[in-house]
């Protein structure tokens, strides 16, 4: 008879699922201003702990504390509030308009926007992002017309990528933002390659790559790591943590590692975790990394503490795996109301100026929808070619593309 | 008997299978707690427990990988990949592991496993949640490749795959989860609830692997297909007056080989489909066989409809996909040439 | 003019376009300071620096990650898989993402890159040194696929396919890497030194991707080959004196169809040959196009000469290889049908 | 003009280089004893230090000194060594008879011996191992018949593996050895799921991986990692650092974490490093993992730290990459010379008794390989017939291989 003791298998759950009260009672948060922050040519051996705390620079009355703080002007910080505003107002018109049925799929970033918000203003024209379906503050933060996105979103004759992408997946490469892939991670090491072909060059530009935390399970992301690592690569490494992935907790993903910043730990990475909701830390930890990539020091890897207050996409509802209620009781609130308090603590925002800007942005997002929509909505108006439809696969049409475009009679 | 959707067929086969055999265990992306995001395994977890039925991290190469350590060890596990689109990086553990086992420790270690993941376009998905990737599979020695196209078959079929003592690769024509579809975007979708194939047993039973079916009789062509095309097949034989006879293979490896060259043999004329690329897809191999098992009674060219040799589109997707205007124009040919 | 091996030929491929062009790159496993294993890019780091031929960890994923990211860039890179059978790992960037760069970002970004790896049995290396993958590479638009079969071939094939603004899959057949082989295993083997192809130009010249080329002029049936079946394919015609028509396609993707379709209408009979498994394998693509193109030409079914359908053999590797006991009797058999 | 500092690519290379003095100076390596050992419930977190050290037992005078000594009686050891000879006689052997054309190809272990043989007398009857190519030492020490082994070496009519693999990639599910790969890393996540299936049947078995310090950067290592740590599967996880994989030192698989056994911290895991050429520190490190896994505790990382003496395999140089020399250089000595020394200073051995020992043998070895070769060799003699080409794709063959075999004409 075998006498050993039986085994069992573990299977991580959330603490809550529908029905039960909401509990974050075990995400540890330090205090606001409380985390160090190192010289960016520090010895990543000497900070491991920054990849089990969280750097935070907004505290509960909206100030900016501690050696984090300090890195934007007023008139900065109030640009990155209307820029997280846009997205927001953006992402509102947008779920919308797909419930309307003027396109197939939306994915929204609310309670995120401060992530790609903030990081955008902390680099630099010519750097390039290679990003995930949920960081387009990057290209409102840069500028990219709204007209454009919502043209692709309706696949419409004016459309960028001529109706051959999903929703949301966008491309400009004048914007530093590489064309999103409907796979999750593969872009991970891309960004890395990018990174050393800078290098390689000798050029100053930098990557930066972005993952959600579910997808850190992927092999891309070990393959970005080991390359980043080995070759010390110009790119810094976002990885996005929502909490969620779809139905999954971050737990199944992150398994017995506390954290997912800790994951650099093993390849000699300085590996920070940020408070995702708080702009200007983004925007700090942003900086710190991507000088530290720019001054030749190697890679950095940055865990966003963040929270995915909406559904996963137009095809999810969240009621089904957590508590209505979860994102109420998230503690580190929301992004774009804690910038606000901010700036208004800091006298130079209103609680009236922000409302007349709330009005402001709609219009603004109102007008380029009404723009786009000229040029047609996924089943009416204006419409990309077919022809399109079989472009593009190699530079050059070859032979047998060609009689198949012909049989198509196009 | 009972009424079900092709999603309620395929998860009444998993739950029959872990009824009847502890060793079944099911896993994969969102499948646990959730059910899976098309919700195939809604509810397993809450029979079965937690260490039967479990959502996994997002790497499709750890669930293949851990199903067939899982395999070796005696388990039969029934792994969910999200959409076809994202098998491949699980395709080294399928194609270099579990395809060659068997083989290459001469049968000390086997690898029974199936791999479940729904297919095709038709939903406006893009070109990463629409992928046909069978052909990928059909080349590789070792696994068998299973596409079918209503409820009483796919609970047949998964139920004798996850009880074949090899690999099998599951395809599910996401198309067809809540109804025939014939192509006719533009047309209400008829539910399972209306088609006589939406009648299924609640219990076990099997409809074999490697066995065609002919779901019209004729004897004016051979129209070869799967899963969705099945249903364009018809559409356009009936909208031309053709009298095609169609098969459903089901099962495209292994062939039945047998019920094509039988049929072929009577009509003279053959036309194949599929939603997958056109060039070396699994067309390329039905074309290349009819041809070689039936070249004397050939009176026309095998042709090929499928899609075309681009990604899939996502505004283009009713001109990408080969529907009922294009399979008819195919049969008129074929009769005509 | 020198002599070249075709190891040589690829070497100096790479040398002229590293010389040429400062955005070709070149790395892999085992690539840089010892020249890889086979030795195709020995002296390249020394000669261009470690940042433009260095060692990778051993990672296919990362290798060709790394890869679309660099040429996302502006760079061309060249990687070396280790062998054709450990591509799979890469697989998911090379299907999802190199393929498709240019055609979801409507141009934006491109992705010129060569993959090149060893393919092919013959020398005894078992299942995982053996295989020839193309076929799982010919179904993905977006990809070009090229086998060279002599070094002359080789050099300018590959040079094409670094200035090519597209991935191409660059499949070297192992056995050829010394010098000609056609099958005949227990027979010495000639060097390249010996046979004319093995005179290549020093310099930068190119043999254009998607053009095949007529080894052996013929009437009385056409043979499809590449890499080594090309040799295979001569020594049949040669040993069971058929006036065969022979032709090197050297490029699967984009395929020269009008050669084929020429020769076959000339000949009305034709054998296709490869070293991959049958079922699914590029041959099936060829058969299908022949009799699509051809058919009122034949004057038998196309058959198919190719390894068996299961993984390669260590031991019974010669029983595997499709040499040319097997080609001639299909050549016989194709001109008695 | 871009006044921003000039970015380079930063490529590892080993310090030393045919022609070059061997130098192992940079390797750090404690003196035996010096490093703790915790309890195996211990909390990972508080032995992330271990990830960083070398566990050895066996001092400079051959002497088990330390926490991690006394896990085997002297009997037992003298039983290891024994086990260790044979692997090195067997080698010698085989890489005779590769160089006579028996075979087409082999894979020694010279150096690293007591890795796989110490590390199998830590298990029981029934785990399951998921070697590489180099762990032959868990059939010698786990009672495989070396017979068996030369017989499928050499091809022959009686290989239990029917001649379809490659030399050395033996199976044996009897002797706990899941058939070997000869794709990198992929059986590294099998083991762990295999480890899962032990635990859903709530069976007491456990598995182990095996990988090498080259192969740790492929996906599969990520991918064995994130599920071991998340379902705490019953594994221990081998990583077996010889410091090269065929030509390529092992700083580029390795990057900036300074060891391989670091990448267990991002995961939680416990990471040990244990001087591989240290008999009795890998029994004890084995053991100890073993234990935890057994107890329901969850998975282990181990690095062993060794050094590949020969060439990776009869096809390759090693003159071509590294100094001849360099293996004298290493630090870590020999393993069976290391434990010899070890027994005689017990008093239970003498330089006699190995001497004869070592003859008695090789007679053993010459013998099997005798029996062996009644069977055949590669290319002479009995070989495994052509049918069984056809067999075993499936469990039942598919008429189209039926077909295919008839066409064959066997
Ligand atoms: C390779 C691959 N596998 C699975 C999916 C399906 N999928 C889309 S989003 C998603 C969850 C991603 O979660 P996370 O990485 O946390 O990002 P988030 O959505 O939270 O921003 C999944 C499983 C996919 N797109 N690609
Ligand atoms: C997927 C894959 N890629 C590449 C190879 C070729 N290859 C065989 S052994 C080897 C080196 C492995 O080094 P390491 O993991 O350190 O193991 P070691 O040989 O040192 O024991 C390489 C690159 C392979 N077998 N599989
Ligand atoms: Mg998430
Ligand atoms: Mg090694």
């Amino acid at each position: 008879m075998d006498e050993r003791p039986r085994l069992s298998l573990h299977v991580p759950e959330p603490e809550v699922r529908p029905g039960d009260t909401p509990d974050f009672s075990r995400v540890v948060i330090p205090r606001a201003g409380s985390v160090p922050r190192p010289p960016v040519d520090v010895d990543p051996k000497e900070i491991r702990d920054l990849a089990y705390s969280i750097i935070r620079v907004l505290d509960r009355e909206g100030q900016a504390v501690g050696p984090w703080a300090g890195t934007l002007t007023d008139e900065e910080v109030a640009v990155g509030l209307r820029h997280m505003m846009t997205l927001r107002a953006f992402d509102a018109r947008m779920l919308t308009a797909q419930r309307q049925g003027k396109t197939s799929f939306y994915m929204q970033h609310m309670g995120e926007e401060a992530v790609s918000c903030a990081f955008r203003m902390a680099l630099e024209d010519g750097d390039m992002n290679f990003p995930t379906y949920r960081q387009a503050g990057l290209l409102i933060a840069g500028g990219y017309p709204m007209v454009d996105m919502m043209n692709q979103i309706f696949s419409n004759e004016a459309d960028p990528l001529k109706g051959r992408q999903l929703p949301v997946m966008y491309s400009s490469k004048e914007h530093g933002f590489f064309s999103i892939s409907g796979n999750l991670g593969t872009q991970f090491v891309q960004a890395v390659g990018w990174a050393m072909a800078s290098a390689i060059r000798n050029d100053s530009r930098i990557a930066v790559g972005w993952i959600g935390d579910g997808s850190t399970a992927e092999s891309d992301f070990h393959a970005a790591l080991v390359f980043a690592s080995t070759y010390r690569a110009p790119v810094v490494l976002n990885i996005v943590n929502n909490q969620w992935a779809i139905s999954t907790f971050q737990g199944i993903a992150r398994g017995g590692s506390g954290t997912f910043a800790a994951r650099g730990l093993g390849f000699g990475l300085p590996a920070l975790r940020v408070d995702g909701n708080d702009y200007l830390a983004v925007h700090a930890v942003a900086k710190w990394a991507v000088e530290r990539a720019r001054r030749n020091l190697g890679p950095t890897l940055i865990e966003h503490v963040t929270y995915r207050v909406g559904a996963h996409s137009t095809s999810d509802d969240p009621s089904a795996y957590r508590p209505k209620t979860e994102s109420d009781a998230w503690p580190l609130g929301d992004p774009v109301i804690r910038l606000k308090n901010h700036l208004i603590r800091r006298g130079v925002w209103s609680e009236e100026r922000h409302r007349q800007a709330e009005a402001e942005i709609m219009d603004t997002v109102i007008a380029a929808q009404k723009e786009a929509e000229k040029h047609g909505t996924l089943h009416s108006g204006g419409k990309p070619s077919v022809r399109d439809m079989f472009e593009g696969v190699y530079a050059e049409m070859p032979p047998h593309l060609r009689r198949q475009r012909q049989k198509a009679g196009v | 008997m009972a009424r079900m959707t092709m999603i309620e067929a395929i998860r009444s086969a998993m739950d029959v299978a872990m009824g009847r055999d502890e060793r079944v265990v099911v896993f994969g992306e969102d499948v646990g707690y959730f059910g899976g995001v098309f919700r195939c395994t809604a509810g397993l977890q809450q029979k079965y427990g937690r260490s039967r039925c479990f959502d996994t991290p997002i790497s499709e190469l750890g669930i293949v990988g851990v199903a067939i350590g899982m395999a070796a060890y005696g388990l039969k596990p029934c792994v969910e990949i999200q959409f076809a689109d994202y098998v491949y990086p699980a395709y080294d553990q399928i194609v270099s592991e579990a395809a060659r086992l068997r083989y290459r420790s001469a049968g000390q270690f086997t690898c029974p496993i199936v791999i479940r993941m729904p297919t095709g376009g038709g939903i406006f998905g893009g070109q990463t949640h629409s992928q046909s990737p069978e052909a990928l599979f059909t080349h590789v020695s070792g696994l068998k490749v299973v596409v079918p196209s209503n409820p009483r078959d796919a609970k047949g079929l998964l139920i004798s795959a996850i009880e074949d003592p090899d690999p099998v690769i599951f395809l599910e024509p996401k198309r067809l989860y809540n109804g025939p579809f014939d192509g006719h975007h533009d047309r209400p979708v008829t539910p399972w609830s209306k088609h006589e194939a939406g009648e299924v047993a609640e219990g076990h039973y099997t409809v074999p692997l490697g066995k065609a079916e002919v779901r019209r009789q004729g004897s004016a062509v051979t129209v070869l297909a799967y899963g969705t095309m099945v249903y364009v097949a018809q559409a356009a034989a009936e909208e031309r007056g053709i009298d095609a006879e169609i098969i459903d293979l089901r099962t495209l490896l292994p062939l039945d080989l047998d019920a094509i060259a039988t049929s072929v043999q009577k009509t003279g004329r053959c036309v194949v489909l599929h939603e997958a690329t056109l060039t070396s897809g699994f067309g390329a191999e039905l074309a290349a066989l009819v041809q070689e098992h039936c070249f004397w009674h050939l009176e026309a060219p095998v042709q090929r409809v499928t899609g075309w040799d681009t990604p899939y589109p996502h505004a283009q997707e009713w001109d990408y996909f080969p529907g009922p205007r294009r399979v008819g124009e195919a049969l008129v040919a074929a009769m005509e040439a």
